[in-house]
């Protein structure tokens, strides 16, 4: 849906987003869309962008591919944004590029894939940046995760989609730096309601551990079935577990499961020195109170894309090279995904340390200890 | 012994998840064979069922009344979207009352979004959370409920269609709709009928996996995908053709994933379902049609 | 009624020159805005699918639930053979087609032995078939991460990257494809197809090859989307597995039954109507409703879908005023098809009941 | 004198265990009228189904113009100049009654779907030629004034006549009738009769059964007798009428 | 029993019935008779409220018709067979007999039982196909289906529309003289509407001419069959039959 918060002509910014609000990436999409407008608001109660105003036009794309070209076309030629954050799967974020890139507008996208900002056919991304950690970086900071408990031996299992074929792809590519081996490598539907059948492979390999790699709830499903196998081995999953939701679909299953995860899920454990904690606990109280619910590390992404906007804009204007320049050569910003270091190289500017290790522990999220 | 449990072990899968298939099949049937209507908005009865139950027993209410009305009310939405969409348009082409199930089942699962969001929830399972042990293989209690009211049902539905005056009314509806009329059957009500009655079937089938996968808005297509392969399969009008087929397809599935790739699963089946329509090709368990020049 | 057809043919000529000049004149009309442009596009690209399956499900009488699986092979050979095999994009386009075409004729032999709707489900589960194709052939489609950096189309070596240049391109294959289409139906062979439609066996005592005829169309459909698929991704330049599973094709079922199969420009109106409906729901959902996301539209839409369906089941051509269509029909007119007839005595006399 | 044009012979039928024809050997020459007659449920229409390569025989053979064309298919036996009508009406209730007959000149025309895709000069013509005919063959039967109707839409008895226009126009050299008569009022029985009679001179021939004797006797050169699927006589219209199984199974006893 | 009074039935824009006046006494047999396209069917339609008349009133026992409703009309006991048989084809022949009963099987399930026996009687030819399904029957077979079907509703006023279409000689003269002695026995009234003219008007009380929706004539069914213009018009030039 078409939103526009405030500003009545003259002197605004206008900031265009896209996110997949509804559809099957809604889970992701919906509580990115609710951070920006919250946060629009936020800003604009305080005066703006140096007094400017903020206007926010923001599409659902329905996680569908055309749906996110139109946008995208339309923000650019019809509502002339200034910038454009959102995109909320890899594939939506991909297909918008070109033109985005041909226009000449500062973007910053909220999935995932590094192929959004190092694409593998080296086409441009001058405009293009993105707030998410990659797959590359998870899958580094849970393979350093495997290393450290010896769990060299385990069992690969991914959902069948864009999600978990990339992870998957990672895996593959980092494992052997880290002296992971795949006893065994399975998939499953997102659908799955049953994945005994998959597991009962899984269990005759007999892995040190499992990795599941999938979000709440097909991993939930499978983590279930899992325990219901009596398979021992620990079990190591994605960050796209990190919601409520899976621990209420997993019940007692869920309990001693390890994830990476960015550190907004538990700020509150996070010890005073870490740099991010007021941030955190600021957004989280500020969502919640807007919203009801706890905010997700997708929320996380949007609130980091808008506010670096913010910030580039602040600096550079509302002139679209100088709001690109700035980004570039954003430094040390402390934001809820993590700290960013951009470079001309680097257009997401974050690393493993963004990350953290979380167990769930009766039916909590505890920080691991580092 | 190890290869026998994990066959045993793919067979307890298959059941379980065929029976859920089973469950959404069976309403396919009652709807198809009262009113010759694919209702594609088949799986979303099974989706507000799940989520109608999840809010009544996290509001309190005791849970097999839970479930009581949450399958009433989604009876209740079945006869008006029998009322309001399908009514109006029952002289139009098959295709068309098709689509306008698919249009119908945007609407429910946009309504479901507005009012419970994206998350997926959890459902409490029936009986415990524990498991049943046999041969080395483990199947929930929650399944062992899938299978029990997956046949169950059926057997009332057979029971309906074949030794029951109505049950044959019912048939002739479809087959003959003028005749039918002339014989005194109204059509509008066994259609209002089917359609509740298959909507409330849909909501059962939602409560039973709500437990096993969680209940989220978006649900209802795949079940409703899967429930409709398997009623084709077994041949649309015949109830106990379709409960085979969801079956058949759960255990194809399950076995396919057990000894070959899970990547390819859907293709597989599908691959082989083709296959049953090519060399049968009026589903598996056809009768005399009653066709001729 | 000579001279009726002459007036009519009088009137038909202006209409083609308006026609003309707003097909040609429309990228100055919206000028500078690629939105506008891109969008006319994307429902050139859907109508060109939605002609294939107009004459399939108007004039063969089957509903395709597996069409986007043609629309997706056309996209990825022609990705496939002009970025990793370096042919020219035409030459991909054609090779897309005849793939399309052949895997029609080897899908549609047995496929057409079916009815109803198991042949239905054929289609569906051919699509699903197809889209896990197209989802783990990673070597050839890149699998679920998708097909980047598809070269762009080139006419006479300049190549084809602008809104309004894929607008007159697309837009004449739309043209062109329609008026294949309707040269069709009103042949010997769409006059056949419409035969089978009302009664196979007596068509079949007539001398029409049922199968023959009904794998024919299949085949066209399967060409038309093939195009369409080509087209699409050296417009968008990426693609991906998602764009042709079995909800796009559900979206073309819609689109054609909207525009109806009474005209073979159903798909063409039903494309722009189905496009121009979900951006106008963008624009106005939030206006009634300031906020709320986009799960409104889905209602909406879903509502206006059912709404529409039930007031014209026919779909838009089949309620077009006389007028216009007689524009549309020139070799004869055909009594008003709006007229309530009872579909069960309409059903008895066609149908191989009794 | 004329050629044999059709040849039944020891034609079977069975469906599961009901034995729907038996043995049935018969003949047709060219510009004959022949009828089937018989008691319902006899296997007349069966008779027509395996002739017309709707259903294939269980046993037997069925000869057309010399050649064996049993196994052959509905589509190629029109080409070969055999077209039938339906006792249960099949018109495309949908198309106009031009249409429809034109339908029926289907086996004449040649264009495919690519000259017709691009309206290559040949199908212009064909076209043109298909309408003509269609027109031609209407007015014979007294339909002109309807071309531009919904088959569906006329009521019964029309509906017969166009489907008889329409299994007539490509000039087959048999046409087999399944109760031509039926839903028409003795008038335009008598019409139609007429319309036969007429096409008769014309060179046509015709198979057909029938349950209203009048027109049997009126214009049947031969007539075949059916009864549980035998046949139980053959003959010249007198001879039959006063044949004693005949009248007993089916005539009754004061016939006509 | 039955009285129309100025019945205007239309189909779509089509105005098929213009103003009929009609009247069916207590075990009376009326027939109609007229020519293709004339409204025969639609009438009996209207009477069994397939359609619903646009003008005019319909009294059934002195109450007005329930129109367009036909389940109230079935139950207060009037049927149609309706032309081209309307065979439920994937049911078997017991299905669709017992079906006829749809409406009082459970009023009275004990004679439902009486009638189908007395109604396979009638057909003895129905017996031993009882569980094939109705679609597989010939033609003929299925038009004796569609009566009897229509007999096990136990109408007291049964509409036919084109009864003898299809059926041998021999099997029309029984029929006809069955419903000759249904109608003597339960006082059962019938409009028969018939092709078959000469035997229509040889068991009718009454008959009605009815041409482009309207009566044209109308009289003792034996003064028709004696009328030298329905001779010429509807039993053929020669007047044989
Ligand atoms: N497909 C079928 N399956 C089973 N039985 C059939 C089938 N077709 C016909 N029969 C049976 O075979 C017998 C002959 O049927 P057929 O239709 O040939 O009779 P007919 O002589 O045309 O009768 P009528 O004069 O009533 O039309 C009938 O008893 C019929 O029920
Ligand atoms: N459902 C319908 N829709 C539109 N027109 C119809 C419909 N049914 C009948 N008609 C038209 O109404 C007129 C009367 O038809 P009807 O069937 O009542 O005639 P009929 O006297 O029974 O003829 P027949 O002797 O051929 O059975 C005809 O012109 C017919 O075309
Ligand atoms: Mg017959
Ligand atoms: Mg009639």
């Amino acid at each position: 849906g078409k939103t526009t918060t405030s500003g009545n002509g003259g002197d605004e910014i206008k900031i265009g987003a896209i996110f997949s609000a509804s559809g099957g990436a809604a889970p992701l999409g919906k509580p990115e869309m609710e951070t920006v407008k919250m946060l629009v608001k936020q800003w604009n109660e305080q005066g703006g962008i140096d007094g400017k105003k903020i206007k926010l036009i923001a599409y659902d794309d329905k996680s569908d591919q055309n749906e996110a070209v139109l946008s995208a076309k339309k923000l650019i030629e019809q509502d002339n944004v200034t910038a454009i954050i959102g995109g909320t799967i890899s594939g939506n974020s991909l297909a918008m590029i070109p033109q985005i890139e041909k226009a000449g507008i500062p973007y910053i996208s909220l999935a995932a894939s590094k192929q959004i900002v190092n694409p593998s056919d080296g086409s441009s991304r001058h405009w293009t940046f993105k707030t998410a950690q990659g797959d590359n970086i998870v899958i580094q900071k849970l393979l350093g995760f495997l290393k450290e408990k010896r769990w060299l031996n385990v069992a690969w299992l991914n959902v069948a989609n864009a999600y978990g074929t990339s992870g998957h792809e990672e895996f593959v590519h980092y494992a052997p730096e880290y002296g992971v081996k795949a006893v065994i490598e399975e998939e499953f539907e997102a659908t799955v309601d049953d994945a005994k059948a998959m597991l009962t492979k899984v269990k005759k390999a007999n892995p040190q551990a499992i990795i599941v790699w999938g979000t709440a709830q097909e991993s939930a499903v499978v983590t279930k079935n899992i325990r219901q196998l009596g398979i021992a081995a620990p079990i190591v999953e994605s960050h796209g577990i990190g919601t409520k939701s899976f621990i209420d679909l997993a019940g007692e299953a869920a309990n001693d499961v390890w994830f990476p995860a960015g550190r907004i899920l538990v700020a509150d454990q996070l010890p005073d020195s870490d740099p991010q904690k007021e941030t955190l606990l600021k957004y989280k109280q500020d969502f919640e109170k807007a919203y009801g619910y706890a905010p997700t590390t997708f929320g996380g992404h949007a609130w980091d894309a808008f506010h670096l906007l913010a910030n580039a804009i602040k600096e550079g204007g509302t002139e679209k090279e100088k709001i690109r320049s700035a980004l570039e050569n954003t430094r040390k910003f402390i934001g809820i995904s993590g700290v960013f270091h951009m470079s001309k190289d680097d257009h997401t500017g974050l690393d493993a340390d963004s990350l953290v290790m979380v167990q769930i522990q009766d039916g909590k999220f505890v920080l691991a200890e580092q | 012994m190890e290869a026998w449990s994990q066959f045993v072990q793919l067979l307890f899968s298959g059941l379980t998840v065929g029976s859920i298939y089973a469950l959404v099949a069976l309403g396919f049937v009652i709807t198809y064979s009262v009113t010759g209507i694919l209702n594609l908005a088949q799986g979303d009865f099974a989706m507000l069922g799940a989520l109608f139950c999840v809010t009544l027993v996290n509001d309190g209410v005791p849970f097999v009344l839970a479930i009581g009305l949450s399958i009433v009310a989604v009876m209740a939405i079945g006869a008006l979207f029998e009322r309001l969409a399908i009514q109006p348009a029952r002289r139009s082409p098959v295709a068309v009352l098709i689509i306008i199930t698919i249009g119908a089942s945007f609407v429910f699962r946009g309504i479901a979004l507005l009012v419970w969001g994206t998350n997926p929830y959890a459902l409490r399972p029936f009986t415990g959370h524990g498991a049943l042990e046999a041969f080395g293989a483990v199947i929930q209690w929650q399944s062992v409920w899938a299978i029990i009211l997956s046949l169950a049902s059926f057997a009332a539905l057979h029971l309906f269609f074949h030794r029951t005056y109505i049950g044959k009314a019912v048939a002739a509806c479809v087959i003959n709709p003028f005749a039918a009329r002339l014989m005194g059957i109204d059509i509008r009500k066994m259609s209002l009928g089917a359609i509740a009655a298959s909507a409330g079937l849909g909501a059962l089938a939602g409560i039973v996996i709500a437990p096993i996968s969680g209940a989220s808005y978006d649900m209802g297509m795949m079940i409703g995908l899967k429930a409709f392969i398997a009623a084709v399969v077994g041949g649309l009008t015949n109830a106990p053709a379709a409960i085979a087929g969801a079956f058949l397809v759960g255990l194809l599935e399950s076995f396919a994933e057990g000894y070959l790739s899970s990547g390819y699963k859907e293709a597989i089946s599908f691959g082989l379902l083709l296959l049953v329509l090519f060399f049968m090709p009026n589903g598996l368990f056809a009768k005399m049609t009653g066709k001729r020049v | 009624m000579e001279h009726g057809q002459r007036m009519t043919d009088g009137r038909k000529r202006w209409l083609w020159l308006a026609g003309a000049v707003v097909w040609l004149g429309l990228p100055w009309l919206v000028f500078g805005n690629n939105y506008v442009l891109s969008t006319l596009v994307l429902i050139g690209l859907y109508a060109l699918v939605g002609t294939g399956m107009t004459l399939l499900m108007g004039y063969a009488g089957q509903i395709s639930l597996g069409q986007a699986a043609f629309y997706g092979m056309g996209a990825y050979t022609s990705a496939y053979l002009t970025a990793h095999a370096g042919w020219p994009a035409w030459l991909a386009l054609v090779a897309g087609a005849a793939l399309a075409a052949l895997v029609a004729l080897v899908v549609g032999i047995p496929v057409f032995r079916l009815r109803e709707h198991y042949l239905a489900l054929a289609t569906l589960g051919f699509g699903v078939i197809m889209f896990t194709f197209f989802k783990e052939w990673k070597g050839i489609t890149g699998g679920l991460n998708g097909f980047f950096g598809i070269p762009p189309i080139r006419i006479a070596g300049i190549p084809l990257q602008s809104d309004w240049q894929f607008y007159y391109l697309v837009s004449s294959f739309v043209l062109a494809g329609g008026w294949f289409a309707r040269n069709v139906v009103r042949s010997r062979v769409g006059r056949a197809l419409r035969a089978i439609h009302g009664s196979e066996v007596a068509a079949s005592s007539l001398g029409v090859n049922i199968t023959k005829y009904k794998l024919q169309i299949f085949i066209l459909s399967a060409v038309y989307a093939s195009v369409a698929g080509s087209l699409y991704a050296h417009y968008v330049t990426f693609i991906n597995p998602d764009l042709f599973g079995i909800i796009p094709s559900i979206y073309f079922l819609i689109m054609v039954i909207i525009g109806g199969t009474a005209s073979v420009w159903g798909g063409l109106v039903g494309a722009a109507v189905y496009v121009c409906l979900g951006e106008w729901l963008k624009a106005v959902v939030p206006l009634l409703l300031p906020n709320a996301g986009g799960e409104f539209e889905i209602v909406f839409f879903g509502l206006l879908l059912v709404i529409m369906l039930i007031y014209m089941p026919n779909g838009l051509t089949g309620v077009a005023p006389q007028g216009l269509r007689r524009c549309w029909k020139t070799s004869w007119r055909q009594s008003e098809r709006a007229t309530a007839v009872d579909s069960h005595k309409a059903r008895s006399i066609g149908g191989e009941q009794g | 004198m004329s050629a044999m044009l059709l040849e039944v012979e020891q034609l079977s039928k069975s469906f599961g265990g009901i034995q729907a024809v038996q043995n049935v050997s018969f003949y047709v020459k060219k510009e004959d009228i022949v009828a089937v007659i018989g008691p319902n449920g006899a296997g007349k229409t069966t008779l027509f189904n395996m002739i017309s390569g709707i259903v294939p025989p269980t046993s037997g053979f069925v000869r057309f113009q010399g050649a064996i064309v049993s196994g052959k298919q509905p589509h190629e036996l029109a080409m070969l100049g055999m077209t039938r009508t339906f006792q249960n009406l099949q018109l495309f209730a949908d198309m106009t009654v031009l249409e429809n007959v034109m339908v029926g000149f289907h086996s004449r025309l040649k264009s495919g779907i690519v000259s017709a895709g691009f309206r290559l000069p040949r199908t212009v013509k064909e076209e043109k030629q298909a309408q003509e005919q269609a027109f031609f063959c209407l007015e014979q039967v007294g339909l002109a004034h309807l071309a531009w109707e919904r088959a569906g839409t006329l009521p019964y008895g029309m509906q017969r006549l166009v489907e008889i226009a329409r299994a007539a126009v490509s000039r087959p050299s048999l046409i087999l009738l399944d109760e031509p008569m039926a839903g028409l009022n003795p008038q335009e029985s008598k019409q139609l009769v007429d319309v036969l009679l007429m096409m008769r001179e014309q060179g046509f021939s015709f198979l057909f059964v029938e349950h209203d004797m009048e027109t049997v006797m009126a214009i049947a050169d031969r007539i075949v007798v059916l009864d549980y699927g035998k046949k139980i006589a053959e003959g010249a219209p007198e001879e039959i009428a006063r044949h004693p199984d005949v009248i007993k199974a089916y005539l009754g006893e004061e016939a006509v | 029993m039955l009285t129309l009074r100025n019945v205007h039935v239309h189909h779509g824009h089509l105005h098929v019935l213009k103003g009929i006046d009609l009247h069916v006494g207590q075990g009376e047999i009326v027939a109609i008779v007229g020519a293709n396209g004339a409204g025969k069917s639609t009438l009996l339609g209207t009477m069994a409220g397939v359609y619903a008349p646009t003008e005019g009133e319909i009294l059934f026992e002195q109450k007005p018709l329930p129109y367009g409703k036909a389940e109230k009309i079935v139950d207060q006991g009037i049927c149609l067979v309706p032309e081209r048989r309307q065979i439920f084809d994937s049911l078997s022949v017991r299905d669709n007999l017992l079906l006829g009963a749809y409406r009082r099987h459970r009023r009275d399930g004990q004679e439902v039982k009486r009638d189908y026996e007395r109604v396979l009687e009638l057909f003895p030819k129905l017996q031993t196909m009882l569980d094939r399904p109705g679609g597989l029957l010939s033609g003929g077979e299925q038009q004796m289906l569609a009566i009897a079907r229509g007999l096990m509703a136990r109408p007291k006023l049964l509409l036919l529309d084109e009864p003898s279409l299809g059926l041998a000689p021999l099997v029309v003269k029984e029929v006809m003289g069955m419903l000759t002695q249904l109608c003597d026995q339960f006082q059962t009234s019938m409009i028969l509407v018939e092709q078959n003219v000469r035997a229509a008007l040889q068991i009718a009380d009454e008959a009605y001419v009815l041409e482009r929706g309207q009566i044209v004539m109308h009289g003792k069914a034996a003064e028709l069959l004696a009328d030298e213009r329905v001779a010429e018009a509807y039993l053929g030039a020669a007047g044989r039959r």
